[in-house]
């Protein structure tokens, strides 16, 4: 319990901490340092949930189980290395003018007071709350992506704010629906939107009125979480905003967004007993990879190309809970950790390499391996990794996905294969002169921020090669959850 | 066909000003009109809030219906009232679609909720069930609205007019949901509303203008 | 004692992968890499290539490692046909290795640091993918070797060509490895268990065993070279430094002909008698591709490139007939082939690899890949030229060197067809024995093109004077290699001994019988049906060879003198005169005009600087790869169009779906 | 393997080496009388061979030492190529060591000597007689493995004693395959020869010649053992024609008796030839170069065929 207050204190205080000292120079080391301790809450937390399983704290109003407690670690973890990533980087940005103390005190007290959105979202046990936490992540977000006022930035913050808006508000819809189908079974009151009493009891909800509500969640919480044809703000958003935002937006929000999709599923799986939601997710999680894999091919701009990446990842996580059993939601487990990992790994360099360059337009980056070996390595390493090649750990959870749905679903094979092997060949084709030929990139005052960059790629090297028995055992244990 | 108690009769006549307002948005070509018509749905559904709150006899709906009487009719219609004289915007509203034919399309989706909603409805332990199917269209309706307007100030007021669907849903349909939930939303609401209103002027002040169309240049087709 | 081999292979593994993660540790210190690191790597090699040898006949062994999926461990296994390829893994990687270790550089490309890990790395995944006994370890090692020697394919990234060449190289390898994904998908049968044991075990019904060997047939295809997915090849192969350029064709191709052979002989459990007519097909149409455009070729590591098309095409072809032969249970007859298959294999592995050093030597010394710009390089770099002189000819297929061996071999398995029950096949047959006849005698024509115009002759460039000849190094891998070419070729009986074992595992059968034949004479089945002693032939020449020599030299006298060549009354002959590498090429190019695309540009008599140009391409890039881009694009193109920028269609979509949805509830 | 085997393989080695000039000698001879010339004597090659052998070396300065290796290497692969024919006795110690297929890539290595040397001065002439050298190998060397698969298609076998003996010693029979393998086997031998059609062994003009290019640098001893070889190979191949379409009269056993005992009746066979060769040549005409792929095209087609007909009848 005092894991959990610490888990979502730490952002919360810091975001306070921030909104006050946020301007000052050492303020990314304050940032630093507060995503340090939510990190070590977290890994506390994570130590309690192992010792003693799952946590139900706070008038059941908090609740840990093992489905959300590695994507709490996750989210800590990420929220720390990119607040080190941020350091350096948001140095170089305010250094060329792009950013005012002002905005930094923004920008650094949005960022906890986003971690601490997702967080709240997590580790919520009301789906009511959940919806507020999302919400509540839109709007930090959204200040976060308009940071630099320029005309795209604003046109894309916009977008995001009015798509999702517009999004979440059908979510809020699906919760209604929900929290009237339960009424009936739990009566009024608080313990109608907690998700482990709806859980219980999900046999006995009105089947009609779940499908329905279903429909509304997954239009919501899918159009956060960036499923084609929902995705439109996806791309601009990570364009935009400052790179340490497109690495969260892209590593964790969509993680949590899905993660809401997911927890919906399941209560909806539980009392329709038709393949209904199960086709809908897939329907959407190939579409998905599908136009992201073509969309891949025609990006001028690196960032954008990155934020197509994530949708075609969230269409296979998608597709892969769709499919569900126990390998199909293990690997989409899986994926959505590497995936984390390694795109917000991908940003980072790409964050600095955009310095070096002076430009994110992909035909303006070259030769970034004769300015910055590291760099240019932790790119190309992170790319490949992102379109599964092994030994990473994303071709580890590819390779699950794709071997269950050739049992299941054949006829999605094609399609996928496809899929993957077009996103392959766009993206290697866009990155192999970046970092590889006669170079255009300058060497800046402050040295980059590589550390979270191997840390990750090696964190999905080792989930390729062997994954911790522990981690193992909550990917089972949540696998049966999601069904 | 059992006689409906007097408060929900009354409940069921606000649904039915609210479908109306929502299509009086829908139809309506004046931002500041436009404004008006948000806060008097704003009201009804305070007021709903509030018959619902002494029908069914839920204190806390009373807090609810404060909140939306507070933040509806009030503090965001004078924002937005603030915001059209700070910016000089109170041209008349050209929508992408002509009125009729959105009109049009507005009636073929009522149709559409209601038929969704009757089957809920009817499982619905709430005497207001009925009323489910109105808020889903006010839902709908609202999301026409924001697809068919070109400038910033009338898609936003669509977007709140969605919220007072959501509502109008929440405690009508369900006699509200748990305070903490409504309290979350509506400090949500308010805060968007908040940073739109910033984005108006960085909008305005990047654009000299908030018609949207300046905002179409991050695209892919060509 | 018994070694275990197993434990050898995984403990090089890791050697390899310590030798690599080394040379990162100090990425620009030469002398540390190519004094200590290459050669390491080599003994390495060594050890593996003898315990390979050992392991070959000894039963197989197992292990699970503790790495891997949870529920998916790693799981290796060396039998036969692992311990066969590991065998030529080591014995020609231990080759390139010592090479290596004299040829790399400090460049403008990737620091040797770098490379050194690359090559390692590159290694280990190659012997890991021959190791593997389940599906995702296979995988993983399978795209490893892809990403390490894509890697080291674009060493000089500099260059936008090359950087094209291992993108398309990738590209077709990542392909091909979705492919073969597939092909384990089929073969688990729906158990759910993808260790290769269980893929055994399974029985597939229907049409799936076919999908299976199509699906493998396709993506080792694209690995080794097969038509039409060998686009790559010529590209790559090089763009990559001479060493790596070994390394893919003289090792890594043979990695995709494993992956077929265990799959069709070992996954599968019965063979269709039509995939081997398909393979047959196949691989001889490969093979008359490569031979054909190798011909034409004005680029020596191109040329050579080629040719690897042409010797897949062969060991392919010689698969699609163990094939056949095996499903009519002529399981005597489908070893020969296998043999062939076999013996083709670690041939190529050995004077491909040769011949592609010496490619290097030539590039260190000349600076210079165009053929049109080397020649007369013997007298410069004897060296070379005379080791050289023994790829050649092995690859030629010339007798008594091991080219000639499998070449061989395989003729003989042809000749056994007409015993099959299958009338159609036995007319079939004769007409593939005839493409493949043809391919062998075109290799010959290729191989003396090449020979010829680098090495021999007048240097057609001035600075070619000033070529140096190969280091000690250098040398020394070059001779091993060269051993090894005249030692497979003078004792094939000792060698298909070793191959016997991978014979009685995959066919059940072996090709030599105890009793017929001697380690002098290559005898299969019986000395009266054929027979054929490399040794006695080679002593009966060199015996009449020296007799002659002092024959003449007693009875007449040794009198030399040295004359200018003569120049047929016309005295102004330059080099540029002697016979070009597109001069070589013109008469195939004249008989094969269909098959290529040619653009021709000719001189008219009025031009100031009369400039003759030919460019040949690839005919399949015109037929297949350029629309599949195309379409792809256009698709591209019209998906692009749902994303206009404007936020009132994207809420339509928005709209829309949720209304379809919702009628979809309904 | 015993000694007499030895002696005999011996003596059929030496008989080819004697006989090989000879039968050059007798084929011109027969040419000069079939067109109305003066005849040169037989015994010319034997004069020009050891005239040859006298004369002093010369060598070009860009030379290689390949270009001195390779006449002897040719001279010794023919000399190899003789020991495994069964021009005289089928049962002979050496005859193991090369099936048929093995044949053909010996011969396939001396035409490979012969075109590096070629290149190795670095003239115009040499290379491009390289070049058409191994253009016409390529057409040939399948057609002729064609024609000899068709013969051991028959037998079982590829070891050409094996296919004497059975084609020899069987009852009697008509193998219509072996018809078409035999006009395939003619065309093959004149184009592998150098003869006309495809070349002419007697010219020196530029634009048509083939092997003459290819040695238009060499001198002394090295063209002595060029062309010595070269008379080998003429009588190797039609060694080989005749063991297999008119197999009678080879000594089967390894005795050293037999294999003079087998001698008059492949001189006689040879003379036959000969002149059959010396009548080709006069009634054709030579072709020039692109032809020469229709001509060994049609060889191949033929030696396929006769396979397919024998497949069909045979079966």
């Amino acid at each position: 319990m005092i894991e959990i207050l610490a888990v979502l204190g730490f952002p919360l205080l810091g975001a306070l901490l921030l909104a006050w000292l946020g301007a000052r120079p050492n303020a990314p080391g304050i940032n630093v340092a507060v995503s340090l301790l939510t990190l070590l809450a977290a890994a506390a937390l994570t130590a309690r949930v192992i010792a003693e399983g799952p946590l139900l704290v706070l008038d059941r109003q908090f609740f840990v189980d093992p489905f959300n407690v590695f994507l709490v670690a996750l989210t800590a973890l990420v929220g720390f290395t990119t607040s080190i990533f941020s350091r350096p980087y948001m140095r170089i940005e305010e250094e060329r003018g792009r950013l005012t103390p002002a905005k930094l005190r923004l920008y650094h007290s949005m960022y906890q007071l986003f971690n601490f959105t997702m967080l709240l979202a997590l580790l919520a046990n009301n789906m009511g709350i959940l919806w507020v936490a999302m919400e509540a992540a839109t709007l930090t977000t959204v200040l976060l992506v308009s940071l630099y006022r320029t005309p795209a930035s604003l046109e894309a913050a916009w977008k995001y704010f009015i798509l999702c808006g517009v999004g979440i508000a059908q979510a809020l819809f699906g919760t209604i629906l929900l929290y009237f189908a339960a009424e009936r079974v739990l009566g009024a009151g608080g313990g109608a939107l907690l998700w482990t009493e709806l859980n219980a009891v999900k046999g006995q909800l009105e089947p009609t009125v779940l499908s329905l509500a279903f429909v509304f969640l997954l239009v919501g919480y899918g159009t956060k979480t960036g499923l084609v044809p929902l995705h439109n703000w996806l791309p601009d958003a990570h364009a935009e905003g400052p790179t340490p935002v497109s690495a969260v937006l892209s590593g964790l929000l969509l993680n949590v967004a899905l993660y809401a999709v997911v927890r919906c599923k399941v209560l909806v799986e539980g009392s329709v007993h038709t393949s209904f939601a199960r086709e809908l997710m897939m329907g959407f999680g190939l579409l998905s990879v599908v136009v992201a894999a073509f969309m891949l091919s025609r990006q001028k701009d690196l960032k954008r190309l990155f934020a197509y990446s994530s949708i075609e990842h969230m269409g296979i996580i998608t597709f892969a809970f769709g499919m569900g059993g126990p390998i199909a939601n293990f690997a989409g487990l899986l994926h959505m950790t590497a995936h984390s990992l390694t795109k917000s790994a991908i940003f980072f360099a790409v964050g600095h390499a955009t310095q070096k360059t002076g430009t994110q337009l992909i035909d303006g980056m070259r030769g970034l391996i004769t300015i910055s070996p590291m760099m240019g390595w932790g790119l190309m390493l992170g790319s490949l990794a992102i379109l599964g090649m092994p030994p990473f750990g994303i071709f580890a959870s590819e390779f699950l996905i794709l071997i269950t749905a050739m049992r299941e679903q054949p006829w999605a094979t094609p399609f996928l294969l496809a899929a993957l092997a077009i996103a392959f060949a766009a993206v290697v084709s866009k990155l192999q002169p970046i970092v590889f030929g006669e170079t255009n990139a300058t060497r800046l005052p402050h040295r980059p921020a590589m550390v979270p960059v191997y840390t990750h790629l090696a964190l999905v090297l080792m989930l390729g090669l062997w994954i911790p028995p522990y981690l193992a055992q909550w990917y089972r244990q949540a696998a049966r959850l999601i069904g | 066909m059992t006689a409906i108690p007097f408060y929900a009769q009354i409940i069921n006549l606000l649904a039915a000003l609210l479908l109306l307002l929502s299509f009086a948005m829908l139809a309506q070509r004046r931002v500041l009109s436009l404004v008006n018509l948000f806060a008097m749905q704003g009201l009804s559904l305070a007021l709903s809030t509030a018959i619902v709150a002494y029908g069914t006899a839920q204190p806390h709906l009373y807090w609810s219906a404060g909140l939306t009487f507070v933040l509806k009719v009030f503090l965001l219609p004078w924002l937005l009232h603030r915001l059209i004289r700070q910016l000089d915007v109170r041209w008349d509203v050209e929508g992408l679609i002509n009125i009729p034919t959105t009109m049009l399309i507005g009636i073929v989706l009522v149709v559409f909720s209601f038929n969704l909603a009757v089957p809920i409805s009817e499982l619905a332990s709430t005497v207001t069930r009925s009323t489910l199917g109105i808020a889903m269209a006010c839902v709908m309706l609202s999301f026409l609205m924001m697809i068919t307007r070109r400038k910033a100030i009338p898609q936003v007021i669509g977007f709140l007019s969605m919220e007072n669907g959501l509502f109008f849903a929440a405690t009508s349909a369900t006699y509200g949901m748990p305070l903490v939930v409504e309290l979350g939303i509506a400090l949500d609401v308010l805060v968007g509303m908040l940073i739109l209103g910033v984005f108006f002027f960085q909008i305005r002040e990047q654009f000299d203008s908030l018609d949207l169309k300046h905002l179409e240049k991050l695209k892919e087709g060509e | 004692m018994a070694i275990d081999g197993l434990l050898l292979t995984l403990t090089a593994i890791v050697g390899w992968l310590v030798v690599g993660a080394l040379g990162l540790s100090r990425p620009r210190d030469l002398r540390f890499i190519s004094h200590i690191l290459f050669p390491a790597g080599a003994v390495i090699a060594l050890l593996l290539a003898a315990g390979a040898v050992a392991a070959i006949a000894s039963p197989p062994q197992t292990r699970i490692l503790a790495l891997g999926l949870p529920d998916l461990p790693f799981h290796v296994r060396l039998d036969a046909l692992s311990a066969f390829f590991v065998l030529l893994l080591g014995a020609a990687s231990a080759a390139i290795s010592i090479f290596s270790a004299g040829y790399f550089r400090t460049s403008e490309g990737t620091p040797p640091g770098a490379i050194c890990f690359q090559y390692h790395a590159f290694l280990a995944a190659m012997a890991l993918v021959l190791i593997a006994d389940d599906a995702y370890l296979f995988m993983v090692a399978w795209e490893t070797m892809a990403l390490a020697s894509f890697f080291l394919v674009t060493t000089e990234h500099r260059l936008p060509e090359i950087r094209r060449a291992g993108f398309l190289y990738l590209l077709i390898a990542h392909i091909g490895a979705i492919a073969i994904l597939l092909c384990f998908g089929v073969l688990q049968g729906g158990q759910g268990d993808y260790t290769f044991g269980a893929m055994r075990a399974a029985h597939l019904s229907g049409g799936w065993p076919t999908a299976a060997f199509l699906l493998a047939l396709f993506g080792f295809g694209a690995k080794a070279g097969l038509l039409p997915l060998h686009v790559w090849l010529p590209e790559a192969h090089p763009a990559a430094p001479s060493p790596v350029s070994a390394l893919m064709s003289g090792v890594m191709l043979k990695t995709a002909i494993y992956g077929l052979l265990r799959v069709t002989f070992d996954l599968l459990g019965t063979q269709l008698w039509w995939w081997g007519v398909v393979a047959l097909a196949l691989g001889l149409v490969t093979a008359l591709f490569g031979v054909i455009f190798a011909c034409v070729q004005t680029d020596m590591k191109r040329l050579l490139a080629y040719s690897s098309i042409e010797n897949i095409g062969i060991i392919v072809a010689g698969i699609g007939l163990a094939i056949l032969f095996k499903a009519y249970d002529k399981n005597l007859i489908a070893a020969i082939a296998m043999t062939a298959v076999l013996y083709h294999a670690l041939n190529h592995a050995f004077f491909k690899s040769l011949l592609f050093l010496a490619t290097g030597c030539v590039l260190h010394a000349t600076h210079e890949r165009s053929l049109g710009k080397l020649g007369g390089l013997i007298h410069r770099m004897p060296w070379v030229a005379w080791l050289a002189l023994v790829g050649t000819l092995s690859i030629a297929g010339l007798p008594p060197l091991n080219g000639f061996v499998s070449e061989w071999l395989l003729l003989q398995a042809f000749l056994f067809t007409p015993s099959l029950p299958q009338s159609f096949v036995n007319m079939l047959v004769p007409v593939a024995a005839a493409a493949l006849v043809l391919a062998v005698a075109l290799a010959a024509y290729v191989m003396v093109k090449f020979y010829g115009v680098v090495f021999l002759g007048r240097p057609r460039e001035a600075n070619l004077e000033n070529a140096q000849d190969a280091g000690t190094l250098e040398r020394a891998g070059l001779i091993y290699l060269a051993a090894g070419c005249v030692l497979l070729g003078l004792f094939p009986v000792t060698v298909i001994g070793l191959i016997d074992p991978v014979n009685r595992l995959l066919v059940g059968a072996a090709a030599l019988h105890p009793g017929l034949g001697s380690w002098l004479m290559l005898a299969p089945l019986n000395p009266d049906r054929s027979s054929y002693s490399p040794l006695v032939m080679l002593v009966v020449i060199a015996a009449v060879v020296l007799l002659t020599v002092y024959v003449v030299h007693r009875a007449y006298h040794g009198r030399v003198r040295r004359a200018p060549a003569w120049d047929c009354g016309f005295p102004a002959q330059t080099p540029q005169m002697q016979d070009t590498a597109e001069g070589f090429g013109q008469p195939i190019r004249q008989v094969f005009e269909a098959f290529f695309r040619m653009e021709r540009e000719l001189p008219t008599p009025f031009d100031r600087e009369p400039r003759y140009r030919v460019t040949v391409e690839d005919p399949f890039w015109h037929w297949l790869y350029l629309p599949v881009a195309r379409a792809a694009d256009r698709l591209a193109r019209l998906v692009g169009f749902i994303q206009q920028g404007r936020i009132s269609v994207y809420l339509v979509y928005s709209f829309v779906t949720l209304l379809t949805l919702l009628a979809m509830v309904r | 393997m015993n000694v007499g085997g030895f002696i005999s393989q011996l003596l059929q080695v030496l008989i080819a080496l004697a006989l090989a000039p000879l039968l050059v000698g007798w084929v011109n001879q027969c040419r000069a009388w079939l067109q109305n010339k003066s005849a040169p004597s037989l015994l010319l090659p034997y004069r020009t061979i050891h005239k040859l052998f006298i004369k002093d070396a010369v060598v070009a300065d860009t030379a290689s030492p390949i270009f001195r290796i390779a006449p002897y290497i040719v001279f010794g692969a023919m000399c190899c190529a003789a020991a495994i024919v069964p021009s005289l006795a089928t049962d002979l110690p050496f005859a193991s060591a090369a099936d048929a297929i093995a044949l053909v890539g010996l011969f396939a290595l001396a035409r490979v000597f012969v075109a590096l040397a070629a290149m190795d001065t670095g003239t115009a002439f040499g290379s491009l007689g390289a070049r058409r050298e191994m253009f016409i190998g390529f057409l040939a060397e399948p057609a002729l493995l064609m024609v000899l698969f068709t013969a051991s298609l028959i037998s079982g076998s590829t070891s050409l004693p094996t296919i004497v003996d059975t084609l020899a010693h069987r009852e009697f029979a008509i193998y219509p395959s072996l018809a078409f393998a035999g006009v395939a086997f003619t065309m093959v031998s004149l184009a592998e020869n150098a003869r006309v059609p495809v070349d002419n062994p007697a010219t020196h003009l530029e634009l048509t010649m083939i092997h003459e290019a290819m040695i238009l640098e060499y001198s002394a001893r090295h063209l002595a053992l060029i062309e010595w070889a070269s008379a080998m190979k003429l009588f190797n191949y039609s060694c080989i024609g005749l063991a297999l379409f008119f197999p009678f009269g080879i000594a089967s056993g390894g005795d050293w008796l037999g294999v003079v005992g087998a001698a008059p009746t492949l001189v006689a066979k040879l003379a036959i030839g000969g002149f059959a060769l010396a009548l080709i040549e006069t009634l054709s005409a030579k072709m020039r170069i692109f032809r020469a792929p229709e001509f060994l095209g049609t060889a191949f087609l033929l030696a396929v065929l006769g396979m397919l007909v024998n497949l069909l009848l045979g079966s």
